[in-house]
């Protein structure tokens, strides 16, 4: 992987300040856009690009923006999703931090070509220094006219605002983060309508991971075909890996879409630390199903990771050694999900709290015969049955990590 | 209309409902506990999954929309194990409350957990404790383990009254219902929420611990406190074989009517009905010495009277102050008999203390037929006691169910004057004592006939309490009086049910003429 | 006539059973009173008020209520027992108790055993394990009607 | 005036022995049935906690009858309501009169006859006293003002009218047999021996007489299974308005009776007072031998004999009432008319024909 799309700035010193951004030829995929392209165009660029979603569920971007109305009396809006709340994630903390005015860029042009003249920035609570790094960044942009009335010239106008969270997972998802930008309490809405045509204050709006933007300027300055190259045909483009837990260099790796995870883990991030056996892989932030060691040798793309029964989700790759307890995963993500649920559907609600219970009491080798069963029996009545994506995101790992290590949690539980 | 196929077999439906809409309209329950009509669809129970075929998942049936060719399944297996699976989610952490729980018996959750359930318990922990005892407003009691989180109260209070006293609070397992700092729910419709609320969460202190409500029967009837007249039940006990109980009504609920009142009554009409039990007059009063009398001696005695006045020309010496609390038909009758057919000018209204309007059902005018009396042609005088001082024989005059008349000590004062006083009464008040003969009359509920509401729509109300004692109803008491004065014997022989009395109305009076119900 | 001597002898074979029956208990009653003890009774007789016949563990007898652990009636007024009672005899009126934990407890529980015909449906409805019959007291009479209305001092003991 | 003390003494001392006997067949009929039917019966009549198998039940009983309400029901004949067990009781208890208790008991110079009324129709006041009985069952069941008791009393005189003449023909064999109807004659002629060994007693002389005397004086007791007239559970009877002391005379004429049918059948069947091969100086036994033995015990043996007797068949007829069900109505005017009378019949032609040879 030569050249890097998003964290190629990275290692610059300073390069969140606009001026040191303008001397790497910073903002030329802003002044194309605006002055040299239409809208049409733009969508057209970005659909060919095959810009799929990088939040999660790898929805392609373009064809995202071409639901949006165009005729509507009411504002659109666009919503950067930059809760970046699932364990194991923090691609976009890097991208928000090291390189602001990218996003701006994205932003800048995704607005443009939809036809939004009002966009948000709702960013995960915790990640206050991010917060202010990027409300500075928005600052120097409207300073240099990038945002504003009138942006170059062209007669288009944007206001891009950052809007922090307060804490809850639930806001990461696309419906619940309306409702919080809203200023209500953070709960999913019942989908259809779709955010697309019904979203922030009933209107129109696009939703859209930090990541996803943030490869706009790239498609717009290098074109489609140059960004499909870098990926697979399918699935354009490159892909932050975060790599955490027992290896050598865990950090982030951008590398094209497709690299086998084995290469990721052994080869990028020096294989594992200690000397340790490698035992699972969750391959995409927590709620992607587990992968047994033997299971690693696959390419890390959308359909591949499907076709093994897992995700490839925000990319955030979590090994674990030989020496961590299957149950001690099994216990952090129940009780992250029952801690992290918001409440108002029932299975949801009440099925990952349950199963949290059940954990903590094999923990403390309460365990009784059948309580595994139970689990997935609670777990299967999750799946499928809740409003929002997050009963899907407790239930899968569950199943997954009680399938693939059943004989391991059995024996805490007889013992 | 399209056509769409529940359980393999095909209906046609409008364009727009919902599943669980047409699958209700077809006669198939689908259940549900967040769902309520009143509101947008909520989702978040997850009872009312189907299978709808071509999608991969479970849909809900209260937000998907029909289309053309849908083909639902509302009991394949997938679905019903699904919903066993929410329904057993939702009892794992449900108190076990059912003895103490005045809901039970038209619980939702107990009604579903006997069609879908009535499996083993398999929650083997330690349940979440929260508040159970919470005083949330005049009359309600919030139970928070109870609660499933349906946020039917929420919505109420946020969509129908728009005061949002109520809230959900913490998230997860710990999501509570509770009120914002200790604001109690504070409007005239909180009623509802208990009524609303598909668990026992939400509880009436009204009703509180009173009785079950498997002992109660449903009535429909009327709401009479004001013109609005809401559709309503009123729940009676009609006691055990030993031992009597101590009330006949136990509680009023609202019934749905769209016309009227919606799926709601205010706080007044809810709490209001100690009047049908307190204070109840059951005997005939005879205060002028002539002893005991049947009613068909105190009709007798009084037509003798009507009668002499008549024949001496002296009608005019005779009054009468009505009530609105008289139904359609016997106002009619007693325009037929005193002004028609005896030519009495002398009638006047009893004015009953008008009230608050609140804007959405609660009206000024607390009686139920203000308008239906003005429809019959009566000019609503009200009472000129100057204008009857000294030049009255006979008054007749009907007292105030639940109200006292803002004008009694006028009336008091006019008694001194009037040779002869016929007071008919539902209730013994301080009129009783000074009148010549006390008759108990029937209230709302122990009669039939019809009332004319502020928009002009005409209800019908039957008869869903026993009249206590020798309380008759007066559309009665007036059909015998029209046959004993004899002037118009045949016109009132026809009359036998208040029925008959509305068809005659329809005839003569073009108001009623076309007003079905 | 012949008929008649068919029947003679059946009436032959009649006495003849009577007078085993009493000749036989005779003989044992005779040792009885002279002291010999036999193991076979001369007669299937229990003596009443002396002698009981053991009560079945199920057998229904007097109600109670049961008490929780600090006297309180275990009783929580669901009125199942009220419902199912096919005699109407039990009555219960419910009170509100401070405690959140029990909430509602019977200020008046009467149940009229003159009415009742101890089915025990009451006891099998109730949800609480509040009411049982298993006083094994039998032997109750009244010398009026209202004293056989045993009221919740009577029932809880 | 000794003659007339004897003759009281003799009155008391029988009318004790009637009544106490009475009494205790009550507690008797209890006991008995009680040990039939595997039970134990009434023993719980105690006093100061003394119980004595129940010896004092009678006395419960008694007193019980005495203060129990008197009830005479509305519009009934309260003078005919009241004669009828007064009726009843009096002609049973007058023919224990004619009974001979044993031979004659003498104390000096003096001879007693141990029998209050030696008449020479004795047989035929007996029977006519029992019959007279019928009067105080029509006379309960028309003065009851019932029709239950009125047709319960009909059905009473029917049965006992019926059994009345097969009870007359069948002791008509006997008097031939013992041409006599002095009581006392007859069971001294009782006394000889048949064949040279066998006691000439009425059941060797006329066992058909016996029979169908025992049947018919069953009958006229009115208990199970001939108790038609009272049937008390089903078909009511003709005391069924009494109560109190009145209902307990009628109850006692039924014990009473079955008193006099025993003794009646002791007298005139089984030698009466007679003790096999006993003369009045100690017993002769047929095969040659003899036990001499003072007048007193000779005197108290027969008297012995004489209740033993009795006892015996008031025992019998109490186990026939505790092991028979009752006769349909038809069953019993069946047995009376068409068989007892005619086997009376065929026992008179039948004495005859061997006596003429």
């Amino acid at each position: 992987m030569k050249e890097k799309i998003l964290s190629k700035h990275f290692v610059l010193e300073n390069f969140y300040k606009i001026d040191v951004y303008l001397q790497k030829k910073g903002y030329q995929a802003v002044k194309k856009a605006l002055n040299e392209k239409t809208p049409e165009n733009i969508l057209e660029e970005v659909k060919a690009a095959n810009l799929r979603g990088r939040g999660g569920a790898g929805f392609p971007a373009g064809v995202k923006w071409s639901f949006v109305p165009q005729q509507v009396d009411k504002p659109k809006y666009l919503c950067v999703n930059a809760d970046e709340g699932e364990p194991g994630t923090f691609k976009d903390r890097y991208i928000m931090s090291h390189d602001p005015h990218l996003l701006l860029e994205g932003i800048i042009i995704t607005s443009y070509c939809v036809g939004i003249h009002t966009a948000f920035i709702y960013i995960r609570g915790e990640y206050e220094a991010v917060a202010l790094r990027l409300e500075k960044a928005i600052s120097e942009a409207y300073k240099n006219g990038f945002l504003g009335k009138n942006i170059l010239e062209s007669g288009f106008d944007l206001d891009v605002y950052v809007h922090r969270g307060a804490g809850a997972y639930i806001c990461g998802e696309e419906t619940a983060l309306l409702e919080s930008l809203e200023g209500k309490r953070g709960n999913p809405r019942l989908k259809p309508p779709f955010p697309a045509s019904i979203g922030l204050f009933q209107s129109p709006t696009v939703i859209n991971n930090v990541e996803t933007l943030s490869n706009i300027p790239s498609i717009i300055l290098k074109g489609a075909k140059w960004f499909c190259k870098k990926g697979l045909p399918e699935d354009g483009g490159t892909r932050i890996f975060g790599v955490s837990g027992m290896v050598k260099k865990p950090g982030i790796y951008e590398l094209s879409i497709g690299t086998n995870l084995k290469d990721i883990i052994f080869k990028h991030a020096k294989g594992m630390a200690e000397g340790k056996k490698l035992k699972a892989v969750i391959p995409g932030g927590l709620s992607a199903p587990i992968l047994k060691a033997d299971e690693i040798d696959i390419k890390m793309d959308f359909d591949s990771l499907v076709n093994a029964n897992s995700m490839l989700g925000s990319a955030a790759i979590v090994v674990i050694d030989e020496d961590t307890s299957i149950l001690d995963v099994l216990k952090v993500v129940t009780r992250f999900y029952s801690h992290e649920s918001c409440g108002q559907c029932t299975p949801c609600r009440i099925g990952s709290s349950w199963i949290n219970k059940i954990v903590r009491r094999i923990c403390d080798g309460k365990g009784k015969n059948g309580d595994i069963d139970n689990i997935i029996r609670l777990a299967s009545n999750i799946l499928g049955n809740t409003l929002c994506p997050l009963g899907d995101a407790a239930a899968m790992p569950i199943l997954a990590i009680i399938k693939k290590f059943r004989e391991e949690i059995e024996s805490y539980v007889s013992n | 209309m399209i056509n769409i196929f529940i359980d393999d077999k095909p209906f046609k439906v409008k364009e727009g409902t919902t599943v669980l809409k047409a699958a209700e309209e077809a006669g198939i329950a689908i259940p549900h506990l967040c769902f309520h009509s009143a509101f947008p669809p909520e989702g978040s129970c997850r009872m009312c999954l189907v299978e709808i075929e071509g999608l991969p998942k479970l849909e809900l049936a209260c937000s998907t929309q029909v289309r053309e060719g849908m083909k639902v399944s509302t009991r394949s297996e997938k679905v019903i194990e699904a919903r066993k699976g929410v329904l057993e989610f939702l009892l794992a952490e449900h108190p076990p409350d059912c003895p103490i729980c005045d809901k039970a018996g038209e619980c939702k959750l107990q009604d579903y957990y006997e069609e879908y359930g009535l499996f083993d318990n398999r929650f083997r922990e330690s349940k979440e404790k929260k508040q159970k005892n919470v005083k949330i407003g005049k009359s309600l009691i919030l139970d928070q383990e109870r609660c499933i989180l349906c946020t039917r109260c929420v919505r109420f209070l946020r969509d129908i009254t728009k005061t949002r006293e109520l809230g959900v609070f913490n998230r997860g397992l710990h999501s509570e219902i509770n009120t914002y700092n200790g604001e109690p729910v504070n409007n005239n419709y909180s009623g509802n929420l208990a009524e609303i609320c598909p668990v026992g969460a939400i509880t009436d202190s009204d009703f509180r611990f009173k009785t079950r409500n498997w002992f109660l029967k449903e009535g429909e009837s009327i709401c009479p406190l004001c013109s609005r007249g809401c559709n309503i039940y009123i729940e009676s006990h009609k006691g055990f074989a030993r031992f009597p109980v101590p009330k006949r009504v136990y509680r009023i609920k609202s019934r749905e009517n769209h016309e009227v009142n919606g799926f709601w009554i205010c706080d007044l009409g809810r709490y209001g009905y100690s009047y049908l039990d307190e204070g109840r007059l059951d005997k005939i009063c005879v205060n002028n010495g002539k002893g005991n009398l049947t009613w068909q001696e105190c009709v007798v005695s009084l037509t003798d009277e009507i009668k002499k006045l008549h024949s001496a020309k002296k009608a005019s010496r005779i009054a009468l102050i009505l009530n609105l609390w008289l139904s359609n038909e016997e106002l009619f009758l007693i325009k037929k008999i005193f002004v028609d057919d005896l030519g009495v000018k002398n009638i006047y209204f009893v004015d009953s203390s008008g009230g608050e309007t609140d804007d959405f059902l609660l009206t000024s005018e607390r009686c139920p037929n203000k308008r239906g009396a003005q429809e019959i042609g009566y000019d609503l005088k009200p009472l000129d006691s100057e204008n009857l001082m000294n030049k009255t024989d006979l008054l007749l005059i009907f007292g105030m169910p639940a109200y006292d008349p803002n004008n009694l000590a006028e009336i008091k004062a006019l008694f001194e004057n009037v040779k002869t006083k016929i007071y008919f009464s539902s209730h013994s008040d301080e009129l009783c004592s000074l009148a010549d003969i006390v008759l108990p009359t029937a209230l709302i509920p122990e009669k039939e006939g019809s009332l004319t509401n502020v928009d002009g729509i005409v209800q019908k109300f039957l008869q869903v309490l026993e009249a206590p004692g020798e309380c008759r109803p007066e559309w009665e008491v007036f059909v015998d009086l029209g046959r004993e004065l004899g002037i118009n014997i045949n016109y009132y022989k026809q009359f036998n049910t208040p029925e008959v009395v509305l068809k005659e109305m329809r005839k003569e009076i073009s108001f009623f003429e076309n007003k079905s119900e | 006539m012949i008929k008649a001597l068919g029947y003679f002898i059946e009436i032959i074979k009649g006495s003849i059973i009577t007078t085993r029956h009493f000749v036989v208990n005779m003989h044992f009653h005779i040792l009885k009173v002279l002291g010999f003890k036999t193991k076979r009774k001369g007669a299937v007789t229990i003596q009443y008020p002396e002698q009981k016949r053991e009560i079945a563990s199920r057998h229904r007898s007097l109600h109670r209520l049961m008490k929780r652990a600090d006297g309180k009636p275990r009783c929580v007024v669901c009125m199942l027992c009220v419902t199912v009672c096919p005699s109407e005899c039990i009555y219960v009126e419910a009170a509100e108790d401070p405690d959140p934990e029990i909430q509602k407890y019977p200020s008046i529980f009467i149940i009229d055993l003159s009415r009742c015909c101890f089915c025990g449906f009451c006891v099998e409805a109730c949800p609480e394990d509040a009411l049982r019959m298993d006083t094994g007291k039998i032997e109750f009479a009244e010398y009026s009607r209202e004293d056989m209305v045993y009221n919740l001092e009577k029932l809880i003991e | 005036m000794n003659e007339l003390i004897i003759i009281l003494i003799k009155i008391i001392c029988a009318l004790v022995w009637f009544l106490l006997l009475t009494l205790y067949l009550t507690w008797a009929e209890r006991k008995e049935s009680a040990v039939i039917q595997d039970r134990i019966g009434a023993n719980r009549a105690s006093i100061l906690g003394i119980r004595i198998i129940g010896l004092f039940q009678p006395f419960a009983d008694a007193i019980k009858m005495i203060f129990k309400e008197d009830f005479t029901p509305r519009f009934s004949r309260r003078f005919l309501h009241t004669l009828a067990p007064f009726l009843s009781f009096f002609f049973v208890a007058i023919t224990i009169t004619a009974i001979p208790f044993g031979d004659v008991l003498k104390i000096g110079k003096q001879t007693i006859k141990l029998q209050i009324l030696d008449i020479n129709v004795g047989l035929l006041f007996v029977l006519a006293m029992l019959s007279l009985g019928i009067y105080g069952i029509i006379v309960s069941g028309w003065a009851s003002n019932n029709r239950y008791a009125l047709v319960g009393g009909m059905r009473g005189a029917a049965q006992l009218v019926s059994y009345e003449v097969a009870l007359g023909l069948s002791l008509v064999g006997l008097i031939m047999v013992f041409p006599s109807l002095r009581l006392s004659e007859i069971v001294h002629a009782q006394g000889g021996l048949l064949f040279g060994f066998l006691p000439k007693w009425g059941i060797f002389l006329q066992p058909l007489g016996l029979l169908v005397f025992f049947f018919a004086a069953l009958a006229e007791t009115k208990r199970v299974p001939f108790d038609l007239p009272e049937g008390e559970n089903e078909i009511v009877g003709f005391f069924t308005e009494y109560s109190g002391l009145k209902w307990g005379l009628f109850m006692m004429t039924d014990f009473m009776e079955i008193i006099i049918v025993s003794a009646l059948l002791t007298t005139l069947f089984f030698g009466g007072w007679q003790v096999p091969w006993l003369a009045a100086d100690g017993f002769h036994f047929p095969w040659g031998g003899q036990w001499l033995l003072p007048h007193g015990i000779v005197v108290l043996l027969q008297v012995l004999s004489f209740n033993m007797k009795v006892i015996f068949f008031c025992w019998l007829q109490i186990l026939i009432r505790w092991t028979y069900p009752r006769f349909r109505y038809d069953q019993v005017m069946d047995l009376g008319w068409k068989l007892l009378i005619p086997l009376s019949l065929v026992n008179i032609i039948g004495t005859g024909i061997v006596m003429s040879f």
